[in-house]
């Protein structure tokens, strides 16, 4: 029985080999090049025994691991060593004294890092960071209320722009009046926050009755209207030109190297990723948050129960607004300049991307998400042009393999002692029955 | 009036191109309800593979109509066989889980794609040549509309024609109705959904080498990022006119053809996309489901 | 030989057990009901042999063939066709497509024909609304088009899961009758999965019983309508 | 036929889909504190009427009115389903719509939506009276579960749950928010006999002890026999007949067009 | 007790930012950074770069390399991106580069010039044409080996004034950064020398039809049309305004200057006006530069491959000349010290740009681009 699985796993692969030999013989073995308007063909015969090769190891690889895959089913939590473990690690999290020591471990980590790494690494990381905040407020749209977002990047654009404008506006009255234009950035936090909680909830007025992939669209849409608009008004905010020479924050009036300058910016980012997981974490937790992803469950049910669809909606997109906005000031701090080009579809993808895959709805998901999202193609560098390639493979097979992202929400549990607590009985198996 | 004609002529032409991806586009999305970000990318590999073929063949003297024939055919095929394999292995093992976890997939298959044929070819803009034969019946009148759109125009409304009879009528066509309903349903009465599923992405992905050809061809370049630009085109076309129905994603392209052109024409193309997107938004305000679009309301 | 058996059949959903190693057997002609509570692994059954749910050890035979690692097309295409819970109409088609698509695998058209006539005689009901859309039917519509549609495929046995479920008393009888006239006249051998116990051990043969994935009893329709531990749990009595 | 003040009343009610009168001139009212049923053939209009009451529907024609607590009778047709529902109408579905990926804590947490009241400031700052709040919340919620026999389940995802009690917490998610009026849609659809008899003592508690007017929709004859002491008949959107269980059992019309026999 | 605590605090981060600037030593070879776009969809424009640094780098170590040391090359890809611009220079910091060729589009160079100016790291631009780089004043540690946007804007207005004589434009631009800034200067010369602009739009780039902004420029009856952008757009444009029968002169910038576009654009490419660096492909380095690279590479080099070559090369005579690779030294050499580069004998401003290299109008005569004197 064994052998002759292995014996039409063997034959099944050869065919594939075959298949992809053929499917990848145009692109692949043959290379085009025009000169003269005229196509010439090379062929680099070379690459033929390697992709036969490749596929046929692959292809016996890829099928192991669905047949695996699907074997794992969705196994409940309380089951298998890793899950033990992760129940364990929860639990103990649970107790006071653990969880302050593992919270100030963690700070330990965070505050160390720089001198431990450098400035690259901590370059990075602060870019890392601002998608982790990204994340963190798209994880509300997206995972909390349901409302798939594809222009997401907008509101990073404002919150990038609002500094970027209030530097480029008010920046020459702060220097002559002898005031450290670094300030602006401790004005642009909060204001662009708001600005962009502002604009979330305008986007939300018109897109009230969509859901699903027409609310995806329209998103889209309004992104890029506000990518163009950026674009388009050269006077007002540069252009494709941009927004050049934006100063680093504040501290205590002086002009810190990049290297400083760096490790200050990242100690900020911390700080503004705590802030956010503390108030989402809230919000997650509470009659709001609830309201949320009962609207994401089901809206109809949702409305019988009293909860106003409309504002939750405007409350939604608002919050999701305000960190994209916060992300933004923090983008224009780092990298001191801005334009265009940097909110595109592509980053509103990239921080959906980061949801999905860190699972959807949640904290830790969002942030895990967004870490390896942005850190993963930093380290693939050394591989240069392949680095591309490898992330959409990586993406692919994490998807595949793990469909309710690395790490799926642990939803709260209660006990009826009157408090809440994080630990509660393995849930039992459920009702069999298909339901689909 | 004759600017108004140019440019409408000009929008109707654009709209075509535009139709031709969408169509695709929104086949599979009827289907098994995706929204395939790589069918722009199996559009720039039809592209490629005509190229490569084409000038594989030219240069060993062939006749121009039968280099023309058969790289269009090796180009359809080849897609076909992209768009096949794609499903098995990146949308198959995701039938049954959360959407957005496939159109992750999705994604990640567009960035693969197009960091294979940059690997692969080459990173440069590469010369498409035009095995197209010249019109002469539209010499006269060529500032309004030249061969390649007129053939553009032809091919977008004979597909459509040919794809919106099929699923009317044919069995595969019944076959396909019932698995964009119900799949669980389409199975116990006999329909083999694999089957159907593979079919769609085999006739999406062609219908997708064919507008890599003639687009390719008409815009006389090609390039491995072409197809990315040309698919969230063609995926607001298509959810404009209600995604899912043929002749909406014609429609919709057309609007959108139309809007540019005339946007462009009268105001100016600093805006261009947005004129798209603004009349994107409207519609979808005024009816969300988009102009031919089914009403999905739930029933309570 | 009995037309359909299953033998000892498990079915998992994940790694949850929903398929306790099912045995039972349905014989040429017969009406068959199993019935048992919600969540009892009723429709799993059903899945179970039409090949949607993979089982994951023992056999499902028809004709005394193994099915149970055939796909569902094919095992429709043996003659096997099942009313789902839910009636399940394409909501789209109309009610003549609907009844087109329950033939989808049959290839001789003069005897669809014939056969489609016969179930507007069966539900008159129908023919009046051929051309209406199948989503705008009301349930005990739906239901008779969902019957109706699994009739077109001339199948040898025919599934049913909870065919009462949610419809008015009247028309519950109605769907009764008519499933008793069906397998009388046209010899289908029928496989009644039923909440409903009393109406469907009524017009059985045979019945089995269901809990917790497993069978507890199986017995004649009217001695199991007799039997104190039935009347007590699925009657009401 | 009129009475003195029922607390519902619905007068000329119509409902047309697309020319189709799916509701035509229905009127009927509710007395405070009963329990009664709307049954009809399938498609005859009965689920259309709970959506014209609950706001899911706007009707083409007609009133409904409520009067509540001996109050001012208001009317309530084409308001927004969550502003009914505040008015003290709560309902469930008759293909139950639960928080299916909530637990059932959540899920009647949701329902008590309305009787709290932070906003996203005070969720942030969790202040002492939010802090109460929740705790309230909790207290309430354990009140309903209890009562509904679903303590056990608290933490289990709704979907997780057992049909039976899927259709138990519909109902005390209805509940949770504080109605005075409870519309049910097909309760004991798909339930055995053995839950059905538990549901109808569940209904009656839910009157007895809540003091919650009940309206239902039901095909189980037993069940609406048992629990309702009054019955209005639908048939192709028109009322037929109404009456005790023991006049519409006994009446030909409702005989011929729905009980059969 | 509340004070002591924040200035406690403001001392520890204090103290942590000093030590957090502590420097490594540096080692034994000379590092050299290149950056740029080497994916994307503007990889096209960054990869020749790539080449370039390896073949004079290659080179330059086989003769022995710079005063026995090895020159090592770091290669960053930024895919035009400004954040990703940061990142790949914080990386070249921290790899302790001496020099970065690049970055390649201006965007990306302005953010990744932060870094470097406060680092003391030498920046060569290839590509980067915008005016503020070098005229600002802002970035001491800028190079290019490209003349800037003005000059070449200049340079055409003047051509279309005095040789061509058009009374009117059509100005189209890609709505970039440096297409729209091409396109920007150009209309504002030639308004002020009396040429009346009739159209100013930007298109989108990589859109498969211009046929309703083609009509446009019908329309308008502009004598002439001036692209500000990169070649793909160019070649459509051009293409398209012959298919409806218009025979505009076309005048365009560097970014068009490119065999590519003639390679593209086939026939409809005769006749088109750009203006250019200037053409040294007779020069023997040039040469013998794309011979290296048909021979190593297999293919004809890519947009900007000459100027990175001539940015390595002056880097790599400026560390030679200066006798180390001390920052102050080498910025000195790079203005003082002249080099033969495929580009002629350049050398650098007080401001960054660069001397002895210029632009020239080009046309498409016969297939190629002709330099019109």
């Amino acid at each position: 029985m064994e052998r002759n699985k292995l014996l039409r796993d063997l034959r099944s692969s050869a065919i594939i080999a075959a298949w992809f030999s053929v499917l990848l013989f145009p692109l692949l073995v043959m290379k085009v090049s025009v000169t003269g308007g005229q196509a010439l063909v090379r062929f680099r015969w070379e690459r033929l025994p390697a992709i036969a090769v490749a596929a046929f190891v692959l292809s016996f690889a890829w099928r192991r691991a669905l047949e695996w895959n699907e074997a794992r089913g969705d196994k409940p939590s309380g089951s298998g060593p890793i899950a033990a473990l992760t129940v364990k690690a929860r639990s103990a999290l649970a107790l006071r004294p653990i969880r302050l020591t593992a919270t100030l471990v963690l700070l330990a980590v965070a505050a160390a890092y720089p001198f431990a790494l450098g400035m690259y690494h901590t370059n990075i990381m602060i870019t890392a960071l601002i998608y982790v905040i990204l994340a963190l407020g798209l994880n509300l749209v997206v995972g909390l209320g349901g409302l798939l977002n594809l222009g997401y990047a907008a509101f990073f654009a404002v919150g990038a722009y609002t500094y970027g404008l209030l530097w480029k506006y008010a920046g020459p009255a702060f220097v002559s009046a002898g005031l450290d234009p670094g300030w602006l950035f401790w004005i642009a936090l909060p204001t662009a926050g708001v600005l962009a909680a502002i604009f979330g909830a305008l986007l939300s007025l018109p897109v009230l009755r969509l859901r699903g992939d027409y609310l995806a669209i329209i998103t889209l849409a309004f992104g890029e209207i506000v990518r163009m608009v950026l674009q388009n008004s050269g006077e007002v905010t540069g252009g494709a030109t941009g927004i050049s020479l934006i100063p680093r924050p504040w501290f205590f009036g002086l002009r810190l190297p990049p290297r400083q300058a760096a490790t200050y910016i990242y100690y900020i980012a911390v700080a503004l990723v705590a802030l956010t997981v503390f108030v989402v974490r809230r919000i997650e937790d509470s009659r709001v948050g609830r309201a949320l992803e009962a609207m994401r469950e089901d809206e109809i049910a949702c409305e019988a129960m009293g909860v106003d669809l409309v504002r939750n909606k405007l409350i939604t997109f608002s919050l999701g607004a305000f960190w994209a906005g916060i992300a933004g000031v923090l983008l224009a701090a780092q990298t001191t300049y801005i334009n265009p080009d940097s909110f595109t579809l592509w980053e509103s993808i990239t921080v959906l991307m980061a949801v999905v895959i860190g699972g959807t709805g949640s904290i830790p998901g969002a942030i895990g998400g967004a870490l390896l999202l942005k850190l993963l193609p930093e380290y693939f560098r050394p591989l240069a042009q392949y680095r591309m390639l490898i992330y959409g493979i990586a993406m692919i097979l994490v998807i595949i393999f793990k469909p309710d992202g690395l790490l799926p929400r642990n939803r709260k549990k209660y006990t009826f002692d009157g408090s809440p607590s994080a630990v509660g009985a393995p849930v039992a198996a459920g009702d069999q029955e298909a339901r689909r | 009036m004759d600017f108004f004609l140019k440019l409408f002529l000009s929008g109707t032409a654009k709209g075509s191109i535009y139709a031709l991806i969408a169509l695709g586009y929104t086949m599979v999305y009827g289907i098994v309800q995706l929204i395939n970000f790589a069918h722009g990318e199996v559009y720039m590999i039809g592209g490629f593979t005509a190229l490569i073929v084409g000038g594989l063949l030219f240069s060993s003297g062939m006749a121009v109509p039968l280099v023309l024939a058969l790289s269009i055919a090796s180009a359809v095929v080849f897609s076909a066989a992209f768009g096949f394999t794609i499903e098995k292995l990146a949308y198959k093992p995701l039938r049954n889980k959360p959407r957005l976890s496939a159109l992750i997939s999705a994604i990640g298959i567009s960035m693969i794609l197009q960091n294979f044929v940059l690997l692969a070819q080459t990173e440069k803009y590469l010369s498409f040549p035009s095995y197209l034969p010249e019109l002469e019946f539209l010499r006269p009148v060529r500032e309004y509309l030249n061969s390649t759109q007129f053939i553009i125009l032809v091919t977008t409304a004979t597909i459509m024609v040919a794809l919106t009879l099929t699923i009317k009528f044919t069995r595969m066509g019944k076959a396909m109705r019932a698995t964009a309903q119900d799949k669980h349903m389409a199975q116990l009465v006999g329909v083999d959904i694999n089957g159907v599923i593979s079919l769609t992405f085999i006739i999406g992905s062609a219908l997708a080498a064919v507008g890599g050809v003639l687009i390719c061809s008409y815009m006389g370049q090609i390039n491995y990022y072409i197809g990315f630009v040309a698919g969230i085109k063609a995926f607001v076309a298509a959810v404009l006119g209600g995604i899912g129905s043929i002749p909406g994603a014609v429609l919709g392209s057309f609007i959108l053809g139309w809007t540019e052109s005339l946007g462009t024409g009268y105001l100016s193309s600093d805006y261009e996309d947005a004129y798209a997107f603004v009349i994107l938004i409207l519609i979808l305000i005024l009816k969300p489901d988009g102009i031919l679009g089914k009403n999905q309301k739930q029933k309570v | 030989m009995a037309l359909m058996e299953l033998r000892d059949v498990c079915t998992y959903y994940g790694n949850i057990q929903a398929l306790r190693g099912i045995s039972l057997s349905v014989e040429e002609g017969e009406i068959v009901t199993l019935i048992g509570a919600n969540g009892a692994g009723k429709t799993t059954t059903l899945m179970s042999i039409c090949g949607i749910a993979q089982i994951r050890s023992g056999q499902v035979l028809l004709d005394g063939e193994d099915i149970s690692r055939k796909s569902p097309h094919s095992i429709v295409a043996m003659g096997l066709s099942q009313v789902p819970e839910g009636r399940r109409i394409f909501p789209q088609l109309t009610v003549l497509e609907n009844l087109d698509m329950g033939a989808f695998l049959r290839r001789d058209k003069a005897t669809v024909r014939v056969d489609l006539e016969e179930v507007f005689d069966l539900f008159p009901r129908l023919a009046e609304r051929r051309n209406q859309q199948g989503g705008t039917l009301s349930g005990g519509e739906q239901q008779m088009l969902a019957i109706s549609r699994a009739l077109m495929a001339r199948p040898r046995i025919l599934l049913l899961d909870e065919p009462s479920l949610g419809l008015a008393p009247l028309i519950v009888q109605n769907i009764f009758d008519i499933l008793k006239r069906i397998n009388e006249e046209r010899r289908t051998t029928v496989f009644l999965v039923e909440q409903n116990a009393n109406m469907a051990l009524k017009i059985a043969d045979k019945g089995y019983v269901l809990q917790n994935g497993s069978i507890k009893m199986a017995d004649s329709a009217e001695r199991l309508l007799a039997n104190e531990e039935v009347r007590k749990a699925y009657l009401g009595l | 036929m009129s009475v003195a003040n029922p607390i519902l009343e619905i007068d000329g009610l119509s409902m047309v889909f697309g020319g189709l009168r799916a509701i035509d001139d229905v009127s009927l009212h509710i007395r405070e504190g009963e329990i009664c049923a709307l049954i009809g053939p399938n498609g005859a209009g009965k689920t259309t009427i709970f959506n014209c009451i609950t706001g899911v529907y706007k009707p083409t024609e007609g009133r409904v009115t409520i009067r509540r607590g001996g109050g001012q009778r208001e009317a309530i047709q084409g308001l927004k389903p969550n502003v009914i529902n505040r008015k003290g109408l709560a309902r469930t579905f008759q293909n139950i719509r639960l928080f299916g990926n909530m637990t059932v804590l959540e899920n009647v947490m949701i329902g008590r939506h309305n009787a709290l009241a932070a906003g996203v400031i005070r969720a942030i700052a969790r202040d002492a009276a939010t802090r109460d709040e929740e705790a309230r919340l909790i207290d309430d919620c354990r009140r309903i579960l209890v009562k509904m026999k679903l303590d056990p389940f608290i933490n289990e995802t709704a979907r997780n749950l057992p049909y039976g009690a899927q259709r138990r917490l519909e109902i005390a998610r209805a509940l949770a928010t504080d109605p005075f009026l409870l519309l049910l849609d097909e309760p004991v659809a798909g339930m055995n006999p053995h839950e059905t008899k538990e549901l109808e003592e569940t209904i009656d508690l839910i009157r007895d002890e809540e003091k919650v007017t009940i309206l239902l929709i039901e095909h189980d004859m037993s069940l609406v026999m048992n629990v309702s002491e009054r019955i209005y008949v639908l048939d192709y959107g028109r009322l037929i007949a109404e009456g005790t269980p023991e006049e519409i059992k006994g009446n030909p019309e409702v005989i011929r067009a729905y009980l059969g026999e | 007790m509340r004070r002591s605590m924040v200035v406690v605090a403001i001392l520890a981060v204090s103290v942590a930012l000093i030590l957090s600037g502590c420097q490594k030593s540096a080692s034994g070879t000379i590092k050299i950074g290149v950056a740029g776009a080497h994916s994307g969809d503007l990889a096209s424009y960054g990869l020749p770069s790539v080449n370039a640094a390896k073949l004079v780098v290659e080179a330059v170590n086989a003769a022995g390399g710079i005063d026995g040391k090895t020159v090592e090359l770091f290669i960053q890809d930024d895919q035009c991106k400004p954040e990703l611009a940061t990142n790949a220079a914080a990386k070249l910091v921290s790899d302790e580069v001496v020099a970065v060729i690049g970055h390649i589009c201006s965007g990306a160079t302005k953010s990744a010039l932060g870094i470097y100016k406060d680092s003391k790291i030498i920046t060569v631009s290839p590509s980067a044409t915008t005016p503020s780089l070098t005229q600002s004043g802002e970035y001491p540690n800028f190079f290019r080996t490209i003349a800037p946007d003005d000059a070449q804007a200049r340079l055409a207005t003047k051509f279309i004034k005095e040789t061509l004589g058009l009374s009117s434009l059509a100005v189209l631009h890609d709505k970039g950064d440096y297409g729209k800034g091409f396109a920007e200067l150009v209309k504002q010369y030639a308004e002020s020398e009396g040429i009346r602009v009739v159209l100013f739009e930007g298109i989108n780039p990589g859109a498969p039809d211009y046929s309703a902004v083609v009509n446009k420029i019908g329309n308008s009856g502009a004598a002439g049309v001036v692209w500000g952008g990169y070649h793909p757009e160019a070649s459509k444009l051009v293409q398209q305004m012959k298919d409806k029968g218009m025979s505009l002169p076309f005048i365009s910038d560097d970014g068009v200057k490119d065999q590519t576009f003639i390679e593209v654009a086939g026939t409809y490419a005769e006749g088109v006006y750009a203006t250019g660096p200037m053409d040294t492909s007779s020069n023997p380095l040039a040469v013998k530069a794309v011979a290296d690279h048909k021979a190593k590479f297999g293919d004809e080099p890519g947009a900007f491959f000459l100027n990175a070559y001539a940015a390595t090369l002056a880097v790599v005579n400026a560390i030679d000349k200066a006798g180390s690779a001390d920052y102050d030294a080498v910025v000195k050499a790079l203005r003082s010290e002249y080099v033969e580069t495929p580009l002629g004998r350049i050398s650098f401003d007080g401001i960054g740009d660069v001397i002895g290299f210029g632009f020239s109008v080009f046309q498409v005569q016969g297939g190629v681009y002709v330099e019109l004197k």
